[in-house]
């Protein structure tokens, strides 16, 4: 399954991605995320229930941070696997910059296998793209909220 | 293939029901017609650690007469409803659309409120209640409020209901008078999930000129959806058949179709298109027949 | 090669429509199925199946599960024993020997493999169980496209072969490279048949049970319940003699349970190890994942014509797409081979040449289905026929007219070496020509006022039946097949049939009864058949590949032939007459010509048993009214004709199928009535292989549509009235002039379907023809825009 | 609550009391609870049909209902149809027409037949393939199965027998 998008930042590509790889940022946006610590190898140990309403799945895997090139490019690695089967998705993160904004440009192989695959065929797809988008706005909402901290912060000094 | 174990409490009033959803919270599922529910849990793709089931509450099947529509208790079998002169005479389409539910084995125990609640896109009622605007009438421990349909269906399987709150009935709104229906879906196999579907409604003048216009599509995108632009297209304007497929060609502007095993996205796009200008058709001509115009 | 035994009862039991003896009991719900069966204190079974395509298993870790209070058993690998062999032997040099485990050991190779066995009280607990094992797989390239897994440098499914193609063969007759060169046109395609299971009603099942006198019962919902009692001896090391192999009702096969699954030996094994009844039924989701599957080959087919319609010569490359195993018995073979043997049809193709590939993937392995091979290979053939018809200017009919096998050329040896027995496909065809209507409908404008096109396809194939060894060796399977029956008269004059054949929906337990009362001329009541239990009957192979009523009724009429001889020989002694003067009828044994000197059977049999004094001397004739005879039978050649009539949506790609004709020679017929009933059956599950059914996998090897909701087989309204009408011409070398009817419909009436297409496409430009199959919508709308690709599935 | 539940339900004419885990099917208690075994499980998500019985007179899906949700409730099967092993006239027709093979699904068309031959005593063979569409069979290719539902409902109307 492939999946593809853009999103828009109205901050710098250092800021972006900074808050893309802030832990506490990821576990509040990442939909079903139910805890994310750091590992050894300079990735992450990830809990998620994935799915909508009555029909969820518990996953437990690891997410991995490869080729990277601050602040323009990374690979996001991860696999899960849980009593509906396994998820493996191999992210590729493009961030470029204009004059006011940041763009990140992802594409996602995803492999779903196991009872999801043979049964939720039918909308496997269009949930997922759907996780994904409210991803990105939880995350946008995440970004605004530590900003307006950080200038909050910033003010009161 | 057998459910994972959960805890059983039948329900003995929706009040009852409500009491046990906020003292169970999030674990808790309503358990109504089961239909999509157990099949669910019978591939442990759902695993609710606690069911509510609302099928036994006494007189589960309630359908009245309102001013505006027709009220639908939602624990009614879908059957029921099907066969409600009340259904039948004031609103045709959404007797036509439940002809299209599955299998009559089904629709004697699924039930109107627990298929929209279900939220399956592909799903017949749940485009029915965008396209009779219907009002759903919700109830929680804490009170009771109306939901517009539009404002329900939030994405597959998700909807804008909170886990401590349950559907009480569902009212469609009866279209206005001398307005014609029409309703089209395509599967591979009959009684399977839509490929896509479209219901339209129109109403017209004596001059067939279109005063009123609803088009609701399913299976086409992560929600029921109205094609309101095509609507727009169709209101104020005299009637033909080159106006329907114009206005066909803008539902393209809410299809977000997937692709499956059966057919591609762009199959069911263009499918959502005929299956709008055959609806439209339809509904023309019932009109046309309701005002005593000829075709 | 003997001639057949002459037949022919006073009163005819053979060519009756009988209801069938079989239906009372499963009407008032008291047949049993396997999950029926009870036996107290019954554990049940559950399995972890893989989820991965193709992955090396690092560890299972199920500490957590055995401590479930009431996990009875956990068994992986590292604790199951049984062995992994079929007992059948295949010769054939090239076939590279792949192993099934029948628990997967290092690695998986298909999603469904099972890895871990579960043994609790209820069905429930056991999948509670099975969740709580947790597996950690290490990934490995899945293939699920043959062509890519065909690639040199494709990851190995089976590292010990060196290679994922394990078999590859190739065969020319006649100059056929003149032939092309020679040729008028020449139609290549690659035609895609799509994957598909039998998907039987009842899933498969197995019970087994170790008894205190130390034998082992095993009830499994096969086909062919002798064999699987052989493999199970070989699997579990036993004596076969100690084992007895349970087929009680079955709810349908169609091939597919003609196979060994690992199921069938873990279960005995469980018993065996543990003296504890276990049983497991399959649910559909396992059954869709790893029953066998069928019918998914790669074919590119090239045939030379001369501008009159006449075929000069074919080229065919078949891939087959094994899976991840060599599906025992009859390995991955069995739809590549077979579809190439059978590659003229009902031509007189003067050259062909063809070439056989067959290959692993990470999927299911494929197996028999009705039509084992057939039903792709002639896909492939008729398609690009049809396709050349068009091209040439010429009807499909007139091609079949100029290229058919004759009536006056039987017995005809075909270009593959096969002997077809019998038959006028002339007659066949313009029977269902005329049924069908079609020269009227394909004289009317496509385009109908209701905007749809309509369509009308006809399709003509020649089946291959009854195996036997002959049979299986004319299709390219060195095997040695044939069974044999006892019968058996009581004292009181009643028949008892113990057949090695069996039925599993085909009312077979009818049309055997019919040939034994008709061949002894007793009364149908008084004929029982015995089936399905290996400690009830006579060694044989079962039921599949068209061959019971052949096999079986001829194993029936030879040895309810001997017991008539005897009991004339007898009833001579007592009536004092010459037994050729004397006939058996409905009972009533009497001078022919002078009924009423007559005695019953019930009195003969009766003086046989009873009486010494009044039966002849035993050193004379001996007082035993039971044969046991065998029958292994040369190849007969069913033919028959589907035409079918459709009205296509265009704008949506959908198919209303309006008519289904279909008309068949398959020799003499016992059951009018039940052979009517295979032939619409398997238009139905031909119509679902041509237009429904699809088991689709993605580029990771995860089957997509792993359930009833989204693997469509046939539902009522998919079907109109299926008309049938037969032809009858005898085989003259089998018993009775029979010839097999079970897999007919699966040979043709899907190219029926797809003519029906490309002619309600007619007037459309280009020549559109599907060349895949099933033709859903989307598959219809891709070929009337002229992308005449097979869909990625 | 998980732990096991105490149903009481009429089964052909009969009164069972056990004690389940709520999650039982009412398919599974029919089977394995009260042994009768008439009606079969043939894919336990409500496609096939197979496990159609009648709740409270109409046929519903037996592997889509919880058996705790027909508690007090009416249930008929396959084997409440003959009567002392004489057959009823629509499992007759059956007979006489061959609508069955293997059998399997048999005791699910049964049941979805009689209730529908209840509703609508004279069908149109197009209204019994759609009534029959909810039943999945693999052996008959439908058609014998449609003669024997016509032919049933015409030996009711004539009067042959009163039961279907």
């Amino acid at each position: 399954m492939k999946l593809e998008g853009t999103a828009d930042f109205p901050y710098c590509a250092a800021d972006v991605w900074k808050a893309l790889h802030d832990i506490d940022i990821l576990t509040k946006t990442i939909p079903g995320c139910r805890s994310m610590t750091a590992n050894d190898e300079g990735g992450y140990v990830i809990a998620v229930s994935l799915g909508v309403a009555a029909i969820k799945g518990d996953y437990e895997g690891t997410l991995n941070v490869t080729d990277v090139e601050f602040p323009t490019h990374y690979m996001l690695d991860g696999s899960g696997a849980g009593q509906p089967g396994y998820v493996s998705v191999h992210v590729d993160c493009q961030l470029s910059t204009n004059e006011s904004a940041t763009r990140l440009t992802w594409i996602c192989d995803a492999e779903v296998g196991g009872l999801i695959a043979g049964i939720g065929g039918r909308v496997t797809s269009g949930i997922s793209k759907f996780m994904a988008k409210q991803f990105f706005k939880a995350f946008e909402q995440e970004m605004k909220n530590h900003f307006e901290e950080l200038t909050n912060v910033s003010d009161d000094g | 293939m057998k459910p994972a174990n959960f805890d059983y409490y039948r329900a003995t009033s929706l009040e009852h029901a409500c009491e046990l959803l906020s003292q169970h919270g999030d674990d808790a599922k309503i358990l109504a017609g089961g239909q999509s529910l157990i099949a669910a849990m019978n591939f442990r793709l759902a695993r609710p650690p606690v069911l509510i089931d609302i099928s036994n509450i006494d007189g589960p099947n309630e359908i009245v007469d309102e001013d505006t529509g027709v009220r639908i208790k939602a624990t009614t079998t879908q059957r029921t409803a099907e066969h409600s002169p009340s259904v039948r005479n004031r609103l045709p389409v959404l007797a036509a659309a439940i002809e299209n539910i599955a299998h009559f084995q089904i629709r004697n125990k699924g039930t109107v409120g627990g298929s929209i609640v279900n939220a399956d896109p592909a799903s017949e009622l749940p485009a029915m209640s965008v396209l009779l605007d219907a009002e759903l009438q919700v109830i929680s421990a804490s009170g009771e409020q109306i939901i517009d349909a539009e404002d329900f269906f939030i994405t597959y399987m998700t909807t804008a209901l909170q886990s401590d709150e349950v559907v009480a009935s569902v009212l469609f709104k009866e279209p206005p008078t001398n307005s014609g229906w029409g309703f089209h879906e395509i599967a591979r196999r009959a009684g399977d999930f839509a490929m896509a579907g479209s219901a339209a409604i129109i109403a017209l003048d004596s001059e067939a000129i279109c005063t009123y216009a609803s088009i609701a599509l399913f299976g086409v995108a992560a929600t029921p959806v109205r094609a309101k632009e095509a609507e727009a297209a169709l209101v104020g304007k005299n009637v033909s058949d080159e106006l329907f497929e114009k206005a066909a060609l803008l539902v393209a502007d809410v299809v977000e179709a997937e692709s499956d095993v059966h057919a591609s996205e762009e199959y069911r796009g263009n499918v959502a298109r005929v299956l709008t200008v055959r609806a439209l058709k339809d509904a023309c001509d019932r009109s046309k027949a309701a005002l005593g115009l000829g075709k | 090669m003997k001639e057949p035994i002459e037949i022919g009862g006073v009163t005819k039991h053979i060519g009756v429509a009988r209801k069938r003896t079989e239906d009372p009991q499963i009407l008032m719900g008291q047949a049993k199925y396997v999950d029926d069966i009870k036996i107290p204190g019954t554990l049940e079974v559950a399995f972890l199946r893989s989820t991965h395509a193709h992955a090396r298993i690092v560890e299972i870790r199920s500490e957590v599960a055995k401590q479930h209070p009431d996990c009875h058993r956990l068994v992986t690998a590292q604790e199951f024993s049984a062995g992994a062999t079929t007992f059948f032997p295949n010769t054939r040099g090239t076939l590279k020997p792949v192993v099934m485990p029948f628990i997967a050991k290092d690695k998986v190779r298909f999603v469904g493999e099972i890895i871990a066995v579960v043994v609790a009280p209820t069905r429930y607990i056991a999948e509670d169980i099975v969740d709580l094992i947790e597996v950690e797989y290490e990934s490995l390239p899945a293939y699920s496209d043959v062509e890519d897994a065909m690639q040199n440098d494709a990851t190995l499914i089976h590292e010990e072969l060196g290679t994922n193609i394990y078999y590859s063969d190739s065969y020319t007759s006649g100059d056929v490279d003149k032939a092309f060169a020679d040729a008028d046109l020449v139609v290549s395609e690659k035609v895609a048949t799509g994957r598909t299971s039998a998907a039987p009603m009842e899933t498969r099942g197995v019970m087994a049970t170790w008894g205190w006198d130390d034998t082992l019962t095993v009830w499994s919902s096969t086909q062919m319940p002798y064999p699987l009692r052989t493999s199970i001896a070989a699997n579990l090391s036993i004596p076969e003699q100690i084992i007895r192999v349970v087929a009680p009702t079955v709810g349908g096969g169609f091939g597919q349970k003609a196979h060994f699954f690992p199921e069938e030996f873990i279960l005995p094994w469980l018993a065996k190890e543990f003296k504890q009844p276990v049983k497991w039924i399959e649910d559909r989701r396992e059954h869709l994942l790893s029953a066998s599957h069928a019918k998914q080959c790669t074919i590119y087919m090239n045939i030379a014509f001369k501008s009159d319609g006449t075929m000069t010569g074919m080229k065919v490359k078949n891939i087959g797409d094994s899976g991840a195993y060599s599906q025992y018995p009859w390995s991955g073979l069995i739809e590549s081979v077979a579809a190439n043997n059978g590659a003229p049809g009902a031509f007189t193709f003067p050259t062909i040449s063809f070439e056989t590939v067959v290959c692993l993937t990470n999927k299911m392995s494929t197996g028999a289905y009705r039509g084992v091979g057939w039903s792709a290979g002639c896909y492939a053939r008729e398609m690009v026929l049809t396709k050349a018809a068009r091209l040439l200017g010429l009807d499909i009919v007139d091609l079949y007219r100029k290229n058919f096998i004759k009536a006056d050329e039987f017995p005809y040896i075909t270009a593959t070496q096969q002997t077809y027995d019998s038959g006028d496909y002339h007659k066949v065809l313009d029977k269902c020509l005329e049924l069908s209507n079609y020269t009227q409908l394909k004289s009317e404008p496509r385009k109908m006022s209701n905007g749809k096109l309509r369509g009308i396809g006809v399709a003509f194939f020649v089946e291959q039946t009854n195996w036997g060894s002959r049979s299986a060796a004319e299709s390219g399977f060195p095997a040695t097949l044939h069974d044999t029956t006892t019968v058996e008269m009581d004292p009181s004059g009643k028949v008892t049939i113990k057949s090695g054949q069996f039925s599993h929906g085909q009312g077979l337990k009818t049309t055997l009864a019919q040939v034994a009362a008709e061949t002894l001329g007793v009364p149908f009541e008084d004929v029982k058949v015995v089936d399905g239990d290996t400690a009830t009957g006579a060694y044989g192979m079962g039921t599949f590949a068209s061959r019971s009523a052949v096999i079986g009724g001829g194993t029936v009429i030879r040895a309810a032939n001997d017991v008539r001889n005897k009991l004339l020989k007898i009833a001579a002694h007592v009536m004092e007459a010459n037994d050729q003067d004397l006939t058996i009828d409905e009972g009533k044994i009497y001078v022919k010509g002078s009924p009423e000197r007559s005695m019953t059977v019930a009195e003969i049999a009766y003086i046989t048993y009873f009486d010494r004094f009044t039966r002849p001397d035993e050193d004379e004739i001996e007082p035993t009214l039971s044969a046991t005879r065998h029958y292994d039978p040369p190849a007969a050649y069913a033919n028959g004709s589907h035409a079918v009539a459709i009205e296509l949506d265009p704008e949506t790609g959908l198919i209303d199928i309006k008519r289904i004709v279909a008309v068949e020679d398959c020799g003499n017929m016992i059951n009018p009535k039940i052979v009517d009933g295979q032939m619409r059956g398997g238009a139905s599950q031909g119509i679902g292989m041509g237009l429904l059914e699809s088991l689709d996998y993605d580029e990771s090897g995860q089957l997509k549509n792993a359930s009833f909701m989204d693997f469509l087989i046939p539902n009522a309204m998919t079907l109109p009235d299926i008309e049938c009408a037969h032809i009858v011409t005898p085989s003259p070398y089998t018993e009775g002039g029979f010839k097999g009817a079970g897999e007919a419909a699966m040979l043709s009436i899907h190219i029926a379907l797809s003519n029906a297409l490309a002619d309600a496409l007619s007037d459309h430009e280009g020549t559109l023809v599907p060349m895949v199959t099933p033709i859903g919508p989307q598959e219809v709308i891709n070929l009337i825009n002229n992308t005449n690709q097979p869909v990625p599935r | 609550m998980s732990e096991k539940q105490k149903i009481s339900l009429n089964v052909n004419g009969s009164n069972y009391e056990r004690e389940i885990e709520p999650r039982t099917l009412l398919s599974d208690f029919i089977r394995q609870d009260i042994d009768l075994t008439g009606t079969h499980v043939g894919c336990e998500h409500g496609i096939c049909g197979s496990c159609t019985v009648l709740l409270d007179g109409l046929p519903v899906r037996s592997c889509l209902t919880f058996a705790v949700q027909a508690e007090g409730r009416l249930v008929e099967t396959v084997e409440s149809l003959d009567s002392d092993g004489e057959l009823s006239v629509l499992q007759n027709a059956f007979w006489e027409h061959q609508g069955l093979q293997c059998g399997f699904c048999t005791p699910g068309i049964l049941m979805s037949m009689k209730a529908f031959l209840q509703e609508n005593s004279s069908p149109s063979r197009e209204e019994i393939r759609d009534a029959l569409s909810g039943n999945l069979c693999r052996c008959t290719g439908y058609h014998d199965i449609v003669d024997a539902v016509v032919a049933a409902a015409a030996a009711s109307q004539t009067g042959e027998a009163d039961r279907t």
